[in-house]
């Protein structure tokens, strides 16, 4: 299933602890947040990051929740995260802590685009 | 030669505009381009008179009108009045009319290219006005007619304030690297910004007499032999020109310190060693 | 009058393109191409601008500030699509964020195919706008397409009335109900 | 007058390309805060990619996000593609990508320098370095067919093959091209006005460029030692002799020697694969329909650029997500901007190279 | 800064880097205009398949013959040259070197466009019924009296 990166599991309520304990700036470069929906109001996220300078695989905590859920924000313990956690909350209308919503979306373009329905 | 001062100020936006069409022109080959046709200012000018004008206001409107016209006395105030001195006053004036305009918009850019065209004015005037000082020293005189038939050669009296002054040309005609009021990239045009058609057309030929009047104090240096001074304008042409398409922006900061820390001393050291010259021994 | 079309300044916009047009329309007024030979200057301020070239669909983001900076041009006016993009919506047609060509906002003189348009199109497309601005004067008025209904109706309301009629003034008003209605985000000054 | 000034920068404005607005607070020409919308060019390209398009008319989509770096875009998306499918391109097909590729670079880190240049008032410079530049595009559009949409790489290989008559012309122009490079080199090496307005402004140091994850030659030139060449298995960089170009003082200087610098080992990278292109076909049939997961990490000129396509066997992917340079930069920049100039920020942010139809998509 | 100037002074008195008149013809490999070739088409339709923005249409007749209106809209065609590779027939489909003209408000690309997409997708209902009815007579037809006559275009 997942060709070429590594997978790490999570859930929701560990996530944040997990990241905290695994990211060393100096370390790994953070990549971006993905969410990918899998139909029926469930939700895949992944956090991506890669090592600097080294040919290795990227890593990747996912998380599946629905899109009811309340996702943690992970801005305090990554700054840039921010833009990322915006557009999630923008695209697929997901519940992310302290994200602002309207990042790229106007008031009469479709709520949510990238949900399947 | 009597009636060679009136016409050429009467004539002026029309000197400055091949001037103007010779710089652009002179631009584009140093920038390895064709370039426009000689004539381009002046198929700008009939196009802006076909233009559908867009006012802001009529005051400020009328602020371009008058940057134009008091441009134009100005030019012919200093050609041919009795004091050059007068003529540099009314510079200032003129471009105080700019200033104006460009503060009664709403507009940021216009508001910030004002605010920065003032501290233009304070790093030309001072040097502008030493060079005055300095040419009266050598010829006695404050009129232009006079120091035009004065018999010996200004400009080796006076070498550092000529420097001076050539330095400061790219500030007063706006070109790199101390285009800081106009900055294309950073606050488009500054003041220029909210005119359009018939109205943006007087700005745009307020720039043609600049022309004149910066090369006219450059004709001054060489006294009456105009031959040379036509020699000395051209280099000083294409040199303003090589150092424009060879610098970037400087910052005002910048600005301000090269002007008064460097420039001012200069050419005030030139008119102290001259005056003691001339009035102690 | 012949020595106006030599002198046309351009106003560019790039209302949601993929810069490739854009880059081409920078590549045009470098020395290769340089497009100041026939007068053209790129003036970045809409009330000195002859020539509105316009690149990419219209996002819906941009659609205001396009709608604003054509109105804010002076007649008389040509509007120059360069692109595929900005002539059909091209490759982003029917994307839920795009409102496609150009000319379903304002009245397009002329459309520049190619995706990228080669900076021949583009030259050869701008000296066809050129002949197209020509003619017009600084009477022309032109409506722009998303409130052309509108307007005629308004139009046509008043002259029952017998009002008299400013048809700049009608456009300017509808111009900015549109623009009120579909605010950015963010707002300047 | 009051101290405070908001003032706009965009969307519109002569330096900036693309639809993107900064607001500034200033305070005597300091800027006190910032305010960015970087969302005017959203378009809706992944949704596209995920409910219209069959897997393989992506491949001349994607390319449309961005036309600077449409090489990056079409490859990284072909890449992870061809990793789902568990498909090897053959040895040529490789080789050649990477040529277009590191011309696209060429292109883009000189379109870069003339736009940072630009943004300095250094108009002749600009003309300079766009003239010199066309040797590189005419170079691409020989090679592929078009100056910026190349359409060149496909699931499976390549599009076209690298017939002798353009080898000789490329190698003509590249010629030219390395001479005119080294003459810049020395040029941003002396220039007194160039690092009176560039040394010491807009400077990132290495923690920060770390801090906020900066990506690319802005990374690069803070001291980051990151490459997406070095870092992930696409092509073989290893074999063509790459090389990872790091400043250490991170203000705008830097960038643009990164940059410069890059177009070295780019054209180096170019004349390895010109001689040694190996023999063999330049496209396979590919057979199969992408199920599975799987990223692409690609350098693009302006930074990394990541790609994550999740497929579930049917001709339409589940999902297309495109991470791009510019994204991971819109965080530094806007720390950037507190405290510095306003007469800066134009030079600022171009020296970013910042592409907002990709930001955006 | 002085490396320039002298460099400026140098252009100054040099040939300019412009190209005469409006530029250079576009290169043999230009990927330009599609060009359609309706002698050797066999309307499989495949271009129009896989064209990623839909810039090819098809207009069906409505007898069902497999005589089909080729339409293509330069306007909307990113010229990527998907059709050509896609095409099974040499020389049906071509990508010239030719770069599209520039058009005006005659050439109105958008508007005319719809009206072929309407009419496309409505001839192809009509013709996908005509179809199914000129197989059920030819079915008739070859039950009746052995084959002599396939199906396919005759005008
Ligand atoms: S520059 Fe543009 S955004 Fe700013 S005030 Fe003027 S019209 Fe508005
Ligand atoms: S026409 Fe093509 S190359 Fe041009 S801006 Fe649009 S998508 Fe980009
Ligand atoms: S806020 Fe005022 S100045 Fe800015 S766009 Fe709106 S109306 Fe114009
Ligand atoms: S970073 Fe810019 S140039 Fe590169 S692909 Fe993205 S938008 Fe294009
Ligand atoms: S910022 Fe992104 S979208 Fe914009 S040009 Fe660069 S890569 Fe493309
Ligand atoms: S080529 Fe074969 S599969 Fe394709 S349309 Fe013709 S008969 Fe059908
Ligand atoms: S070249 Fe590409 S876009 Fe144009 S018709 Fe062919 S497949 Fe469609
Ligand atoms: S793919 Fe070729 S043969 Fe088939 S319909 Fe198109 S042009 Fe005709």
């Amino acid at each position: 299933m997942y060709k070429n990166f590594e997978v790490i599991e999570s859930s929701l309520e560990k996530i944040k602890e997990d990241i905290k304990n695994f990211y060393d700036p100096s370390k790994y470069h953070f990549i971006t947040i993905n969410a990918i929906d899998l139909g029926n109001g469930k939700v895949n996220i992944k956090w991506f990051f890669a090592k600097y300078e080294v040919m290795d695989k990227p890593i990747a905590f996912s998380v599946d929740a629905t899109y009811e859920d309340t996702i943690p924000s992970i801005v305090d313990i990554i700054p840039s995260a921010w833009l990322s956690e915006a557009e999630l909350a923008d695209l697929f209308g997901l519940n992310i802590e302290g994200a602002k919503k309207g990042l790229f979306l106007e008031p009469d373009s479709p709520p949510a685009p990238l949900r399947r329905s | 030669m009597a009636w060679m001062l009136e016409t050429i100020a009467i004539l002026s936006p029309i000197i400055g505009g091949f001037i103007y069409g010779f710089e652009r022109v002179v631009k584009a080959r140093m920038q390895n381009r064709q370039g426009p046709p000689l004539l381009q200012p002046f198929y700008d000018f009939i196009k802006l008179v076909e233009k559908r004008a867009i006012q802001v206001h009529s005051f400020h409107s009328m602020m371009g009108l008058a940057f134009f016209f008091a441009t134009w006395f100005t030019l012919a105030a200093f050609l041919c009045g009795p004091n050059i001195l007068v003529g540099l006053f009314l510079h200032i004036l003129a471009l105080a009319f700019l200033i104006i305009g460009g503060f009664s918009v709403l507009s940021p850019y216009s508001v910030m290219g004002s605010l920065r065209e003032i501290i233009h004015l304070m790093c030309v005037e001072p040097i502008l006005i030493l060079v005055a000082v300095g040419l009266f020293l050598v010829t006695g005189s404050w009129s232009v007619r006079d120091i035009l038939s004065y018999s010996g050669l200004p400009i080796l009296y006076l070498p550092l304030v000529f420097i001076a002054f050539v330095l400061i040309i790219p500030a007063i005609l706006k070109k790199s690297p101390f285009d800081i009021s106009e900055a294309h990239q950073e606050i488009i045009g500054g003041p220029e910004i909210e005119y359009s058609g018939f109205f943006y057309e007087a700005i745009y030929t307020a720039k043609w007499i600049e022309y004149v009047f910066v090369f006219a104090i450059v004709f001054l240096f060489t006294g009456v032999h105009w031959w040379l001074g036509l020699a000395l304008s051209l280099l000083v042409f294409l040199f303003i020109n090589a150092l424009d398409n060879s610098t970037c922006r400087a910052n005002f900061h910048q600005m301000i310190k090269f002007a008064w820390f460097v420039l001012l001393p200069l050419a005030a050291l030139n008119i102290f060693v001259l005056a003691l010259w001339r009035y102690v021994i | 009058m012949s020595a106006k079309i030599k002198s046309p300044w351009i106003l560019h916009y790039n209302c949601g393109s993929c810069n490739g047009c854009d880059v081409e329309i920078l590549a045009c007024l470098g020395p290769k191409y340089d497009l100041e030979r026939f007068g053209i200057i790129n003036k970045g301020n809409p009330k000195q601008a002859d020539i509105f070239v316009v690149t990419g669909p219209v996002t819906k983001r941009t659609r205001a500030r396009l709608l604003r900076l054509y109105m804010q041009i002076p007649e008389p006016k040509v509007v120059v699509a360069v692109g595929t993009c900005a002539c059909t919506g091209g490759p982003f047609r029917n994307m839920y964020n795009v409102e496609n060509g150009v000319d379903r906002f304002i009245p397009v003189d002329v459309y520049i195919p190619g995706c990228t348009a080669r900076p021949e199109a583009i030259l050869k497309g701008i000296k066809k706008a050129i002949e197209i601005w020509k003619i017009k004067t600084k009477e022309s008025i032109e409506v722009p397409v998303v409130i052309q209904k509108e307007f005629e109706e308004t139009l046509s309301k008043m002259v029952l009335h017998g009002q008299t009629v400013d048809r700049r003034k009608i456009i300017h008003d509808l111009v900015n109900k549109y623009i009120k209605n579909n605010l950015e985000v963010t707002k300047c000054d | 007058m009051e101290n405070k000034m908001i003032v706009p920068f965009g969307s519109q404005h002569i330096t900036l390309l693309e639809p993107v607005r900064f607001i500034f607070e200033t305070e005597n020409e300091k800027i006190v805060n910032v305010d960015v919308d970087v969302g005017y060019v959203h378009r809706g390209i992944e949704k596209a990619c995920q409910t219209k398009l069959n897997y393989k008319q992506v491949a001349y989509i994607i390319p449309r996000i961005c036309g600077l770096c449409a090489m990056s875009h079409a490859l990284a998306y072909i890449t992870a593609v061809e990793k789902i499918l568990e498909f090897d391109p053959p040895k040529k097909a490789k080789y050649l990508r990477v040529l277009v590729h590191e011309l696209d670079r060429i292109h883009s880190h000189l379109f870069a320098m003339a736009h940072v240049a630009e943004a300095a008032g250094y108009e002749n410079l600009v003309m300079h370095l766009f003239r010199d530049r066309e040797l590189a595009m005419e170079c691409l559009e020989i090679l592929t067919g078009n100056r910026v949409q190349y359409d060149y790489g496909c699931i499976g290989g390549v599009n076209r093959d690298l017939t002798p008559e353009v080898e000789k012309i490329l190698r003509k122009k590249l010629k030219k091209l390395e001479d005119r490079i080294h003459w810049f080199k020395d040029l941003y090496m002396n220039d007194y006005t160039l690092s009176l307005r560039w040394k010491g402004i807009g400077v990132i140091s290495k923690e920060m460029a770390e801090k906020y994850n900066a990506a690319g030659p802005v990374a690069r030139a803070s001291g980051v030692r990151t490459d997406a060449r070095a870092e992930f298995d696409a092509l073989p960089y290893r074999d063509l002799g790459f090389e990872m170009i790091v400043y250490k003082d991170g203000d705008i200087y830097s960038r643009n020697l990164v940059r410069l610098d890059e177009i070295f080992v780019s054209l180096r990278i170019i004349w390895n694969i010109l001689d040694g292109l190996p023999e063999g076909n330049y496209k396979e049939e590919v057979k199969g329909l992408p199920k599975g997961e799987s990223v692409c990490r690609w350098e693009a000129p302006r930074g990394e650029l990541f790609m994550h396509v999740r497929g579930d066997g049917k001709q339409i992917l589940t999902r297309v997500r495109v991470k791009t340079p510019t994204f991971s930069n819109i965080p530094v920049l806007r720390e950037l901007f507190v405290g510095a100039n306003y007469a800066d920020v134009p030079a600022i942010i171009t020296s970013f190279d910042p592409c907002m139809s990709c930001t955006a998509r | 800064m002085l490396k320039m100037f002298i460099e400026s002074l140098k252009n100054l008195f040099s040939e300019p880097a412009t190209l005469p008149g409006i530029g250079t013809e576009a290169p043999k490999g230009y990927r330009g205009l599609i060009v359609f070739n309706k002698e050797k088409c066999i309307f499989c339709t495949k271009c129009e398949l896989v064209c990623p923005v839909d810039a090819i249409k098809f207009i069906y007749p409505e007898d069902g013959s497999r005589n089909l209106e080729f339409n293509y809209n330069p306007f909307l065609c990113i010229y990527c040259g998907e059709c050509v590779r896609a095409c099974p027939k040499d020389g049906a489909l071509i990508q010239t070197n030719i770069v599209p003209e520039p058009g005006t408000q005659e050439d109105n690309p958008n508007e005319k466009w719809f009206e072929i997409e309407r009419r496309a997708q409505e001839s192809k209902k009509k013709w996908q019924i005509a179809l199914a009815k000129k197989r059920q007579e030819a079915l008739k037809k070859a039950k009746k009296q052995p084959p002599s006559d396939k199906k396919g275009s005759k005008k």
